[in-house]
């Protein structure tokens, strides 16, 4: 993979329209799966499958993400030269004003891309948990006669609002649009593409010079001229749009299966920043069944089918049932909580009951 | 090179012989403790809090798992370019190579390392105790009495005064007289075998006992009773937290368990002064369906299927179903799937015992049968031992089925 | 030093308004003195003062920043707790529609400010070269009832456009504000202030009641009610707002005298990005005369009285003299410069001759 | 911990004492060369280069500011978490500790440290060498040639090849003879000390090896021949850059004055192909306007003053004005302020010549009378060595001066 540089995207903002006021649950320093960030899962990837150089979109979240990231030490992509990058944003997607498969925030970097070395550029979004080798993919599908490689999945999570790829009869790629009615789309684009690097530039420059700032105009037009692929990705990958798809991302991984498949791949890990907090303490009369828990957390209630972030404190007496509990939350004596998210460093007093539908689970903060 | 006002020296070169099977491929300060950490990971993670940054670690017996392990000392805060941890083995000048000889050999051999940083003092430290110190204020303590070593001392019962080094102390804390191990002790004061020096009374010391034939260069048995008879400024340092020399398969086993109290766990865990390790990156741990943990500590990476009481599981462990512990240590990725029902019981590191493994049937007859109340029992590789006789001899229990 | 927190702010495009159209030489990331970058002062300073937390502001420079600083490695300013940290400037700022001592960058990051534990904050600008060393300073004037103190100097560059800090007989704080008329100011505020957290958190929160964003006007109306210090400084200190002053920075290095107070106080280095070039290479017949040079630099012709920036080529039989080369740049044979700025990575051909006066350098780039 | 394919252990444990007086306090590897750099940077510049991220680097001589320089491996990005940098010093075992005896008993002492990644290749290096060389394709060569062991060698003129180990080979490359040292060379092959082994019969060589008494435990004596003999694969890997082993004083300084050759120069610094160094943080260097340098190469952080002509000054060196050297090594920090015109000399690392020394007026003449054409001097501290002289005795300057 010393071919190809990685560059991870923010595309949360775009499938976000509808859902403006409250938090953005797929932002990339979303926490997940108890010990997470979303954008641990793209640079563990990319640094996984041997990608050595990674560039990442700061936005609006830049010192969030640069704390947690930091000097890309912890995925092993601290080097002297190169390495772990930050790249600036444009100011529409600053401003929430971008539009799907946007091209401003890669061409505002243009000077950047057109200095690299390597002969692909991996773009990858940041709002989608799975454990994907790209190297593989690479060398199976893009090594010959392709100028470009999407990646797509069947949209088993029905999302709506999404860019959708079509295949023609023999699953050649036909093309790629936003959907913007109420239908279901088929096939999902994963937000994440192989392109050469060439081709990137010739597409960047183009669209500057047309005012046509969208990647998936540019490929309809194009797409006699270069070889663009769809490749189906089959394993687990779960995209993160909204309180509810963050609510059952994180009750997956309750599934030894989906767990595995994530976080026990061999060679494979998923890389976070440490926290350096003692391991979990279970009190006397604690009960815990089915749940996910982590470094600091004390735990002296009940808990069933939940995933306890780190640093909660569960008190005596209290019932969490399929629950997200936020780092450093603390769940007073005699609390019931059942699909709740509640957010980090909330405080839920004694003696609260709160109880929601799982399909629309209530947010604390 | 900067000066450093203070630098620390860690004496982690023991073999640790006491520990039995759970040295048998690693040094004592490199054996794993409460759940996720190293036994080194306390007296570093002290440093850091102390504030200092330029760290010596000593080592000499199988130092491989400890030297990965301390890697470049970035997880401790102490790969500084002013400073910084450095492994100090033992090494070959045109004179030829010697081994470290006692614990102030030792410190003699790597003088040239203290000479760089041209401290004013010296803080000996160990790699082998469980505590969360502030050195700081010893250190202050030491440069207000204007001493020439300060001792770090800890109130122990009477009945155990004869296990230490004690002292006797005058109201100011100054020190009136040093016993080693005495038979019948006249204080109660241990030494924790934790000393801040003047760097050059010190330096002085080690040259003159380097050259002292009949001398085990050791600092509680020769350097300080010579620096007493000298007429030097000894004081003592009291420190009232939790403090434990886990030298033994029991003190190692009691330690662990201590932490299963909250008051001792939060002694050493307190908020501001974490206790910093070189964690592998685990994912959270999952507790199944059929699994149930009670008064115990888990750490990130395990499994639990199984019902654990009173127990330890360190990272990445996993208990299957039907698995039954009270007062058990997992050592990291200990797998146990065999439905055995186990008390006191050390698993080591990597240790398994598979489902269709035919042991399981006798073990937990074996081991409720083989072990006393005051007895912790080790599983490794197939192997029992008991902490009454590990160090001597083990019980093959695959041999032993085979006789059953 | 414990108690204190840095924080890096870019205050140079406020000094910049008059010179929209060329490249802005007061960036953090100027490129000066052969091997160092403008940021590399502050971050260094707040280093060596024992400040272990610092944080720096992002602005449209971004990427080359934290491309620049990376971990913060080479300040030793990489922890696993905070260290260093990078925070985001406010839209207008990024557009360069900030005032002379602007509170938005620093109210738009109040969150962070307010969860500081340090009862201190140091604010620095990040365009001046200078060794400060701000510990001295604060335990000499800071620990005791002071909220506030403000760095100044005799204004010896002659600057204009400036913010004046005027004391009374008394030589006790007084004023502080911007200058807008063409008069040349005494004493100049070093865009650097040790401020009390809870200082600095109260002034935030009354700029954003009362939309008054300069600090200037705040002090103004407080200056009765909180103890304000104002401290000159008076060693080395040069600002960097234009080429001219640019220019003049640099030769100022070639003075010894001046060298020494920058790079040769002891425990107290100017650290930068380690670049692994090989040590500079002198041809037969090089002839170099009062210079400053640097790694990865080739010499074959002559040289005198200049700046030769990283990775230079010199060729035989040209003379530079009272010039500025920039990195990677390559003059080649026969080529004769004087007071002359030339920016990175250009090639200057054979039998070129370019004479500029030496008040008013001429840039190439 | 992860496979690897491919693991490198460096062999930086020689005293180098023919290097002498630049040894004195420091292990060969760690000597400066070449301006800013030291001699080990080269190899593990060229690991970096390679691809190669799992490094043991061997050590055994006054290892002190070696590991202070290597610190932790991260200006040749060897400090990644699933490889990195590790030095392995001797160490003790329960059976006691024991230090290397030879080049392959290092490597064998280290097996453990080799069977925790399991690689398939071993590449042994040696510290001691200037050169720039992509190991991975000679690794890839033994792999296509299915080799057991592949060396790498290079054409050197045939009356210096009976100082080297010689090699004859096949058309294809095969090895099928080898002579260490030989009077009457039948080649000009040398090998250069770089072998890429099988790791399994590199394994199984050494343990063999360890129980053969009458053996010197070396590579090149013993292990390579018994491999020839047993009918291994053995294969030669040519390689034709520059290449030099800096193991005497007067290679040394060959090895240094060679890079004032842009041709030798542009082969070790090629544009994309670093050589990494742990530099400290210098300023840029300053002539001044009294200062001459002509065919020289200057590090950062130095100044000058006075006239330099075919000399190499290192890092922080001061040359005061007045002072005229040629064909000189300055070694970092040091400082030439006493007005003495010198040919053919090296000032060891932080050596000073004040500008009142007396020693100025007379040592002009006394290096002029005291040195030939094919000697090099060496001032250190005050105390005079010649290159032919150095290992066996020294003048001290002063008492010269004082009976002069």
């Amino acid at each position: 993979m010393k071919k190809v540089v990685g560059i991870i995207l923010n595309n949360s903002k775009k499938n976000e329209l509808d859902i403006k006021n409250i938090e953005n649950k797929g932002d990339p320093h979303t926490a997940i799966a108890s010990k997470y960030r979303l954008i641990d899962f793209p640079l563990s990837n990319m640094a996984n499958s041997g990608i050595r150089n990674v560039a990442v979109m700061l936005g609006n979240y830049s010192q969030k993400l640069t704390e947690h990231i930091g000097s890309g030490k912890d995925y092993g992509l601290e080097r002297n030269i190169n390495g772990l990058l930050y790249l600036e944003e444009d100011y529409l997607t600053l401003q929430g004003l971008g539009t799907p498969n946007d091209l401003r925030d890669l061409l505002k970097n243009i000077d950047y891309l057109t200095n690299i070395k390597e002969e692909y550029i991996l773009v990858s979004g940041s709002n989608f948990v799975a454990n994907i080798d790209y190297k593989k993919i690479f060398n199976e599908e893009c090594l010959e006669d392709c100028d470009m490689l999407l990646l797509y999945k069947k949209n088993d999570q029905k999302l709506r609002f999404v860019n959708q790829v079509v295949l023609n009869a023999k699953g050649v790629f036909e093309d790629i649009y936003y959907v913007t009615e109420e239908t279901v789309v088929e096939n999902l684009f994963m937000d994440t593409f192989f392109i050469k690097k060439e081709v990137l530039i010739q597409m960047l420059r183009a669209a500057n010079r047309s005012g046509i700032l969208c990647m998936n105009a540019f490929l309809r037009k194009v797409k006699r001229e270069i070889t663009i692929k769809a490749y189906e990705y089959t394993e687990f990958a779960y995209y993160i749009d909204s309180p509810k798809s963050y609510y059952e991302a994180n009750m997956a991984f309750l599934d030894q299966k989906i767990w595995q498949q994530i976080f026990n791949v061999s060679r494979r890990l998923i890389y976070t920043k440490n926290s350096d907090l003692p391991p979990t303490a279970y009190g006397p009369r604690a009960v815990v069944e089915n749940s996910l828990l982590t470094s600091g957390d004390e735990i002296y209630g009940q808990v069933k089918n939940s995933v306890i972030f780190r640093n909660v404190k569960i008190l005596d007496n209290s019932t969490i049932e399929n629950c997200i509990i936020g780092d450093n939350s603390i769940i007073e004596e005699n609390v019931h909580l059942k699909n709740i998210i509640i957010e980090p460093n909330c405080r839920i007093s004694s003696n609260t009951t709160l109880i929601s539908s799982p399909e629309n689970p209530m947010v604390i903060n | 090179m900067w000066k450093k006002e203070c630098v620390a020296m860690i004496l982690a070169g023991g073999q640790g012989s006491r520990l039995g099977v759970l040295t048998k491929g690693n040094a004592k300060p490199g054996v794993p403790f409460g759940g996720k950490f190293r036994i080194i990971d306390f007296v570093l993670s002290n440093c850091k809090r102390s504030g200092i940054d330029t760290v010596g670690v000593l080592t000499q017996y199988k130092p491989l798992v400890l030297n990965k392990y301390l890697a470049n000392g970035s997880p401790w805060d102490l790969d500084g370019y002013h400073g910084g941890m450095y492994i100090l083995p033992p090494y070959m000048t045109e004179h030829g190579g010697s081994w470290y000889q006692g614990t102030a050999d030792a410190i003699y051999q790597n003088i040239d390392y203290l000479e760089q940083y041209q401290p004013e003092y010296v803080l000996i430290l160990s790699g082998k105790h469980i505590y969360n110190m502030d050195y700081s204020e010893m250190v202050e303590d030491h440069k207000k009495q204007g001493a020439d070593i300060t001792i770090a001392v800890i109130e122990v019962p009477w009945e155990e005064a004869s296990r230490f080094g004690v002292m006797k102390t005058d109201a100011a804390g100054k020190v009136t007289g040093f016993e080693e191990k005495p038979k019948d002790p006249s204080s109660n004061l241990a030494s924790m075998g934790i000393y801040v020096f003047t760097y050059q009374v010190l330096r002085s010391f080690l040259i003159d006992d380097s050259q002292d034939k009949v001398s085990d260069h050791d600092f509680g048995k020769n350097v300080i009773p010579k620096m007493l008879k000298a007429g030097k400024k000894l004081y003592a340092h009291t420190f009232d937290g939790y403090w434990k020399d886990v030298g033994t398969i029991e003190s190692y086993y009691e330690a662990n368990m201590d932490l299963l109290d909250r008051k001792h766990a939060s002694a050493l865990f307190l908020e501001e002064n974490k206790v910093y390790s070189n964690n592998k990156f685990l994912p959270p741990h999952y507790v199944g369906p059929s699994g149930k943990v009670q008064n115990s500590i888990v750490a990130d990476g395990s499994k639990i299927f199984g019902s654990v009481k009173n127990s330890i599981v360190f990272s990445g462990a996993t208990v299957g179903e039907g698995v039954h512990l009270e007062d058990c240590i997992l050592l990291p990725n200990a797998v146990i799937e065999s439905k055995v029902t186990l008390k006191k019981v050390i698993f080591t590191e990597d240790s398994v015992l598979n489902e269709e493994d035919p042991i399981a049937e006798r073990l937990t007859d074996y081991v409720r049968k083989h072990s006393s109340e005051n007895e912790v029992s080790i599983i490794d590789e197939n192997r029992f031992f008991s902490s009454k006789t590990d160090g001597k001899g083990f019980v093959n229990l695959k041999e032993l089925l085979d006789i059953g």
